[in-house]
């Protein structure tokens, strides 16, 4: 999306022989960072914002890489979380069939606003998405089973298939980190693959596509399903790691938190949507307590984004010199 | 001859990080039609780009009418009397084909008069109240330029305005060119219909790669001929 | 004997919300107060008062609830206002065995089937305000009613249990609409609860909410049209909120008024020197519940959970804001509840003197009886 | 008395009129968001937090600078424009340029900030505004007690779209402005100073959504969050209006008001999704709005 | 009726419309066209600005709906067909104002055509790397049109003449049964121009061709039938000599060139 208008530099830099190997080596330092982390963090705060990058890892599936913003990703995120408290409280599912149900919840929820909002494109998408996740919170604050304002609360984490007791903080924290790098592999297949070279045509010239003979919309909703089942997957993940699922995560402003962690770490990278939502969610935790409203942080860190870094973090990164060298690739 | 109406010296402009005019040189005297030719991607709409003031990246010289050109910002150089016909045509879809040809606001007199451009561009009367972008693609043409004859500027920098035009519509084309030019209208023209400029332009710029590589009086054509076959085909 | 050597109490509430006014700041401010006069120290252990802002949502409540629990070594919550976050918390505390003292919500859930062993329910609840505000409403003749009841939990527990006082006190419910939480706009529902015809029109809902309600009715001319209105829960800092103008003539129920005794107007005073407003019964409450915690740790020699609730429930308060209360063992506070009703302009004598105590309301009658809450924990 | 559909025939006209006094706040909000987005096609998300700006403005100038009612009604639209005005001129005009999704979020982020600050500074909860004397009241209109000042708010809001309306449907600057969102550099080339015309234009909008604050701040208390609970409303407006179609904002913005008074007598569960739907439906059915040219 | 008898002795027709029309609110931009277009034939559309060529275009293609009339492609009635469904059936167009994928290399470009044929459209579970095998075949056609300098060049980097032969080269890689082209040869350099005429003449010979072009020569040059469209009518059809003698054809459109 960025790239629409941006200047393009045809200066090009090839990626360093060894760079493949380098990549590599950073991976595995992050791994292993994650790996160690609760040994020194407040593993609850590790969970959530692992719960996060992935939500943002995959609305990011859809911005950045079939350029549709969608204004009500919460929808999924939260929707999700609903389903699979619901089937771990009251139907007393194991963790694991919780968790399928909400990703499958959010996946039929995403093929029908899906159905309905991909016939329209750029702004419109965006409206009409929010539209309806709007019409799905309404329905979130009066349907019973999700107990309104006061949310579905203490949901059980359970025993994840029947063995390991997820009320272990640390065993709780190894299944989240497990099922992010799974959900993150998704996603990169996903991308890198025939289907995600069509999405890339698609959003660069939708009607030459279509003489080509790809039949867009088919692609798109694709595309739109597989962002909220990861979102779903996400959202129900969160709902284990809080014992707690509520309208809060089906609100517009929920939608729009993702963006933002979206567009700081940058749109259209693998990695930017985690580095945002990390920074956002920290942010949060440091003036969770305080009296100062994190809204004019984000508000201003949102502005600040769009105006002087767009491709976001990683994405300035990518862009650098040593970026390039190391051969990170952007959508941009 | 007197000092030229446009004088442009060591022209030099980029897109992003690419290089694309090398210095240009060109004088362009009142009165007088000059013709760029060059292959494509050579720089004559980058030129022109230029020189109206769009593609601001850019260093070297532009004097139109013995004024210094470079610092003056994009709104300005419309009123120093320098209209401008894009090859993408430019039509406004919000607008109607009517709006189009009435938006740009009159810089000087002696601009061509409503009726005068109906006249020489009869399908626009026709379609005068429909969306500008749904006239078919020569349509939008003759409404581009027609758009500028309305104003009165003084020197009109024309891209290609024969493309994907019918003869018919050529010829008036040619026709109207002719009139401006006995109205002593001074006009940059690029084009690829060789025979087209050769009926029109008085003098010739080759451009090769960002460069002017040849100059030459439309009496000199013929001697210019296979030099042009080869580097046209014509 | 105090666990890692010092007592921290969280003072977690709505601070820049509907209810900010409420209960707010001006809580937290009544803690430290409490402590300071305490004497700052408990077995010689400091005490510390933490505060946060849950915006009314009960995840944000609960993830700091469960940080303050696991990070930060807090021993009790207290204030909670909102009813699905004094729901929340108290769960999630009676998981991490710690102490909560509710003050700011209203639903009896709380020491009803919801209720636990740690969990305390301190200034007032929806049973109170039902019986007192809705009680005397009835007996004044208002017996039909239609209800404008903010559409959550809250809401509906304070419409059904006033309903049904009304309708044991002979009283009829001719009606009832819901508004979303934090409208702005009620006319419409005031036009419904005009045309439904009743004597009385329940206002179900609470802060920003019931004052936007009052000063609209009486724009649409509901008041002139003579049916009357019952800001089911109100307390002072609503008043100040919207002027005597609006709310004279309301009648509510509150279980403190500074300008009732010389201890209350003597605290009354401090708190308005330190806080520039006078205490309601949300902020008088969370001073008594602050204090009772620090005697029951005193008592009981220990800041263990289990040893200071047993403590809580078996001593007697007696403070500025409760005369020989008593909590039940589903952890409710009984006490006395007063009916008021708002003074006209002109009867105001000296700065935030609105109220005239009509009724004082006998704790036994204005709480449910512990056997009938419902409470598990109660034999 | 008469009913219909069993309501109380007078009750159903009192939801009439209420629903035509939410319109005419509708009605000017979306009415601004409209030009914002027609002309500068940006999706002015900050516009809520500028209807709450205009409303805090009109009540400092009261508190502060003793002003009143009248005068505020002029002043703060302005004040409120010329802060647009600055914002435009230093921020969003780098955006244009760019997927119109970035003026969105730019102005989400906005939204967020300002009304942020306004939080941290003031609390959530609502300042009570005054109407002026002269419109205190209410008249007997037999089915029902019409407050004095919300009439006004009726015949101001209308005053006002015709004015705005007329200015850019029937002068020359409309079309320059039209013309400047679909290709400003070619329109500048022709010698039209665009960047100021943009700044001109998200000044007017926001202006009026500063206008419509004033208007709303004796009818609801003046809050930081009044506007970010309304925003979305209107931008179903706008949408099913017709993004850019200054004529359907208005018109839709009354007429969804009134749906919206019906809602809530026939079943008030729905009355915060019915615009949504309706929304919903629109964009499928009718993808460029009720009034809008095809896009 | 000429053109019938012509249709019986030809070659097959792929490609054929019966009283094709468009009206555009009110305004009735396309009117009774009947149109045979050849299999290995180049059938050239010309006709003054406006005419409707490219409604006609839009309307094959289903880009637009027709308003009147029919039209079947290789025997079955697309009428009522999706445009990417008429596209899989074999019927490719190019666009009038140049249409390809900017951020895409030139490459990547032709690529995304051959994907489709060659089954590799929709596996979200394979690596990229299992498109290198379409490499030779794009490759070929990108030398083919004499691209191979800027193989690897974003197209948004060339220049407009160079973007249309890029389009042409993406077209191609579908091999089509039936091709149509909007006024290829526009905006481009004479070299170009003849280049892309070969190429034209080259690939008819085994499918279809319909082209949209002013630049007379070349049609008087590589097309076998010419239909000229006016005011949203064909007023003549028939080999380039018959209809550049037709008087109406020479008012209307031909002027001085003729
Ligand atoms: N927006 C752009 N960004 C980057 N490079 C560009 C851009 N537009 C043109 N170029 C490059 O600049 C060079 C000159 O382009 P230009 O359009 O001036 O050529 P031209 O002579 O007008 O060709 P044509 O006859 O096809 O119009 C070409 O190499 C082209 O690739
Ligand atoms: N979407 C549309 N809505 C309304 N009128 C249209 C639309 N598309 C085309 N037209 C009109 O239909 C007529 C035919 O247009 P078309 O583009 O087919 O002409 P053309 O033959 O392609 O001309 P050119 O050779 O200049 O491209 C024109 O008068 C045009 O104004
Ligand atoms: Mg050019
Ligand atoms: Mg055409």
């Amino acid at each position: 999306m960025a790239a629409k208008s941006e200047p393009i530099a045809t200066e090009q830099v090839a990626a360093h022989p060894r760079a493949g190997q380098v990549r590599l080596v950073l991976l595995v330092i992050a791994l292993a960072a994650l790996l160690a982390a609760p040994l020194f963090l407040y593993p609850i705060f590790l969970m959530k914002l692992l719960a996060f990058a992935l939500f943002a890892s995959a609305f990011n599936l859809l911005l950045g890489y079939t350029g549709l913003l969608s204004f009500g990703h919460a929808a999924f995120f939260g929707g999700a979380a609903y389903f699979t408290a619901h089937a771990v409280k009251v139907w007393g599912w194991s963790p694991e069939a919780g968790i399928l149900l909400g990703v499958l919840g959010a996946a039929a929820l995403g093929l029908v606003m899906g159905a309905i909002a991909i016939r329209r494109q750029g702004i419109y998408f965006a409206m009409i998405t929010l539209a309806l996740s709007q019409m799905f919170f309404f329905f979130c604050l009066q349907a019973p089973f999700t107990h309104g304002e006061d949310g579905i609360q203490s949901v059980p984490r359970g025993h994840l298939f029947g063995v390991i007791d997820l009320n272990q903080p640390l065993n709780m924290y190894y299944f989240v980190l497990a099922v992010f790098v799974i959900g993150l592999l998704i996603i990169w297949r996903f991308v890198n693959s025939p289907f995600g070279m069509i999405l890339k045509s698609i959003r660069e010239n939708e009607s030459r596509a279509i003489s080509l003979g790809y039949s867009v919309q088919h692609y798109k909703l694709g595309a739109f399903v597989m962002s909220a089942a990861l979102a779903g997957l996400a959202g129900g993940v969160k709902a284990l790691i809080f014992q707690f699922a509520t309208l809060t995560d089906v609100t517009w402003q929920m939608s729009g938190e993702v963006i933002l962690m979206t567009l700081l770490g940058g749109i259209g990278t693998l990695f930017g949507p985690i580095v945002g939502s990390g920074l956002v969610v920290t942010l949060q935790n440091v003036l969770a307590t305080s009296d100062f409203p994190v809204t004019i942080i984000t508000g201003l860190v949102f502005m600040v984004c769009v105006l002087l870094f767009r491709r976001g973090i990683v994405g300035e990164f990518c862009a650098t010199k040593l970026g390039k060298m190391l051969g990170f690739r952007t959508e941009n | 001859m007197s000092a030229p109406l446009l004088n442009v010296g060591d022209l030099q402009a980029w897109y992003g990080e690419s290089h694309v005019l090398h210095g240009v040189n060109m004088t362009v005297a009142e009165g007088e039609t000059v013709c760029i030719l060059g292959r494509n991607g050579m720089g004559k709409t980058t030129t022109l780009r230029t020189i109206m003031g769009i593609l601001r990246k850019r260093t070297g010289r532009i004097e139109f009418a013995g004024r210094d050109m470079m610092g003056v910002p994009l709104h300005h150089t419309a009123r120093a009397g320098l209209g401008f016909v894009p090859e993408e045509r430019g039509i406004f879809a919000s607008l109607s084909v009517e709006e189009n040809l009435m938006l740009p606001p009159k810089v000087a007199e002696g601009g061509m008069s409503v009726d005068e451009i109906y006249e020489l561009f009869p399908n626009l009367r026709e379609r005068r109240n429909s969306q500008g972008t749904k006239l078919s693609g020569g349509e939008q043409q003759m409404l581009a330029m027609a758009r500028i004859l309305r104003t009165g500027a003084r020197c009109l920098l024309l891209d290609e305005p024969t493309e994907g035009l019918a003869p018919v519509i050529i010829d008036a084309i040619g026709e109207v060119l002719k009139k401006l030019k006995s109205r002593g209208m001074t006009v940059v023209l690029v084009e690829q219909n060789f025979r087209f400029a050769a009926r029109v332009a008085d003098r010739f710029y080759l451009m090769d790669h960002g460069r002017m590589t040849a100059e030459f009086p439309v009496a000199g054509l013929p001697a210019q001929m296979d030099m042009l076959h080869r580097e046209l085909g014509v | 004997e105090v666990s890692d050597g010092v007592v921290k109490i969280g003072i977690l509430n709505d601070q820049s919300g509907v209810y900010a006014d409420f209960g707010g700041k001006y809580s937290y401010e009544a803690a430290k107060m409490a402590v300071e006069d305490f004497g700052g120290k408990v077995l010689d252990a400091s005490i510390e008062v933490v505060t946060a802002d849950h915006q009314n949502k009960p995840d944000i409540a609960s993830n700091i609830a469960r940080q303050w629990y696991d990070t930060e070594k807090v021993d009790a919550i207290m204030e909670l206002t909102t009813s699905s976050v004094g729901l929340a918390v108290q769960a999630l505390s009676q998981e991490k065995k710690k102490i909560t003292i509710n003050t700011g919500a209203a639903t009896t859930e709380l020491t009803g089937p919801q209720c636990t062993p740690y969990g305390f329910h301190w200034a007032y609840d929806t049973h109170a305000l039902a019986v007192g505000t809705g009680g005397a409403l009835v007996k004044a003749g208002g017996d039909s009613w239609f209800f404008l009841t903010a559409d959550y939990a809250f809401g509906y527990s304070l419409e059904e249990q006033t309903g049904n006082f009304v309708k044991s006190q002979g009283g009829t419910v001719v009606g009832a609409v819901r508004h979303p939480l934090a409208t702005t706009d009620y006319s419409s529902f005031l036009l419904q609860a005009q045309s439904s015809g009743a004597k009385v029109i329940g206002l179900a809902n609470a802060g920003m909410d019931t004052q936007n309600a009052i000063k609209q009715a009486a724009e649409f001319g509901i008041t002139a049209g003579g049916q009357r209105l019952a800001a089911l829960l109100f307390t002072l800092a609503e008043v100040h909120g919207i002027g005597l103008d609006a709310a004279q003539g309301l009648t509510l129920t509150e279980s403190f008024y500074w300008n009732r005794t010389p201890e209350s107007r003597e605290f009354g005073e401090r708190f308005k020197e330190r806080t520039g407003v006078m205490p309601n019964m949300v902020h008088a409450g969370t001073y008594s519940a602050v204090t009772q915690y620090l005697k029951a740790i005193q008592e009981a020699g220990t800041d263990e959970t289990g040893a200071v609730a047993a403590k809580l429930h078996e001593m007697p308060v007696n403070d500025v804001f409760a005369q020989n209360g008593k909590v039940g063992p589903n952890g409710r506070l009984i006490k006395d509840v007063y009916l008021m009703e708002v003074k006209a302009p002109g009867d105001v004598k000296e700065d935030w003197d609105y109220y005239n105590v009509l009724a004082t309301i006998p704790g036994d009658e204005a709480f449910l009886n512990p056997a009938e809450s419902g409470c598990p924990l109660v034999k | 008395m008469t009913m219909i559909f069993g309501v109380p025939v007078q009750a159903l006209m009192g939801q009439l009129l209420v629903g035509l006094i939410n319109g005419s706040f509708y009605a000017l909000l979306s009415l601004g968001l409209a030009v914002i987005f027609g002309l500068l096609r940006v999706i002015n998300f900050a516009h809520g937090a500028q209807y709450m700006l205009g409303a805090f403005v009109a009540l400092l100038l009261l508190t502060v600078g003793g002003i009143n009612y009248w005068l505020a009604l002029i002043l703060a639209p302005l004040i409120v424009g010329l802060f647009a005005a600055l914002v435009e001129k230093t921020m969003l005009s780098r955006l244009y340029r760019l997927d119109p999704l970035y003026g969105l979020l730019f102005t989400f982020g906005l939204a967020l900030a300002i009304e942020g600050t306004f939080r941290w500074f003031f609390g959530a909860s609502g300042k009570p505004y005054a109407p002026p004397s002269q419109l205190t009241g209410a008249v007997n209109l037999g089915f029902m007690f019409l407050p004095v000042y919300r009439g006004w708010v009726v015949i101001a809001s209308l005053a006002v779209c015709l004015g705005v309306w007329l200015l850019i449907e029937r002068t020359r600057l409309g079309a320059y402005l039209r013309a400047a969102t679909e290709n400003p550099v070619l329109v500048q080339a022709f010698g039209v100073n665009v960047p100021l015309l943009l700044t001109l234009t998200y000044a007017l909008g926001a202006g009026l959504a500063g206008f419509a604050g004033v208007l709303a701040a004796p009818v609801y208390q003046v809050s930081p969050l009044m506007g970010s609970n309304l925003i979305i409303i209107v931008f179903a407006v706008v949408v099913v209006g017709g993004m850019g179609s200054i004529l359907g904002a208005i018109v839709t913005g009354y007429l969804l008001g009134v749906v919206e008074g019906l809602t809530k007598v026939f079943y008030p569960e729905a009355s915060n999704i019915v615009i949504f739907v309706i929304m919903a439906i629109v964009l499928i059915l009718r993808p460029a709005g009720l009034f809008g040219k095809d896009a | 009726m000429a053109l019938s008898v012509a249709t019986q002795a030809g070659p097959r027709v792929v490609l054929s419309a019966r009283g094709l029309g468009k009206d555009f609110s009110g305004f009735t931009a396309v009117n009774g066209v009947d149109l045979d277009v050849h299999h290995s034939r180049i059938h050239a559309l010309i006709g003054p600005n406006g005419a409707g060529k490219t409604t006609v275009f839009n309307l094959l293609t289903k880009f637009l709906q027709p308003t009147r009339g029919q039209i079947t492609l290789l025997g079955q009635d697309i009428t009522h067909t999706r445009p990417d469904k008429v596209a899989r059936m074999g019927l490719v167009r190019s666009f009038q104002i140049s249409a390809i994928f900017p951020h895409l290399t030139v490459r990547e470009n032709v690529k995304v055509a051959l994907q489709r044929p060659a089954g590799l459209a929709t596996q979200f579970w394979l690596p990229l790397s299992s498109l290198d095998r379409l490499d030779a075949r794009a490759d070929e056609l990108i030398e083919k049109l004499g691209l191979s300098r800027w193989r690897d060049y974003r197209a948004a980097d060339l220049s407009y003449g160079r973007k249309r032969v890029l389009e042409i080269a993406t077209t191609l890689a579908l091999d089509p049964a039936v091709l149509l082209l909007d006024e290829p040869m526009a905006g481009m350099g004479q070299e170009d121009v003849a280049m892309v005429a070969d190429i034209i003449r080259d690939v008819a010979s085994e499918r279809a061709v319909l082209m949209v072009e002013h630049n007379l020569s070349v049609v008087a040059d590589i097309c076998h039938h010419v239909t000229v469209l006016q005011r949203g009518e064909i007023i003549a059809t028939g080999d380039y000599a018959t209809v550049s003698a037709d008087p109406r054809v020479r008012t209307a459109y031909m002027g001085s060139e003729a």
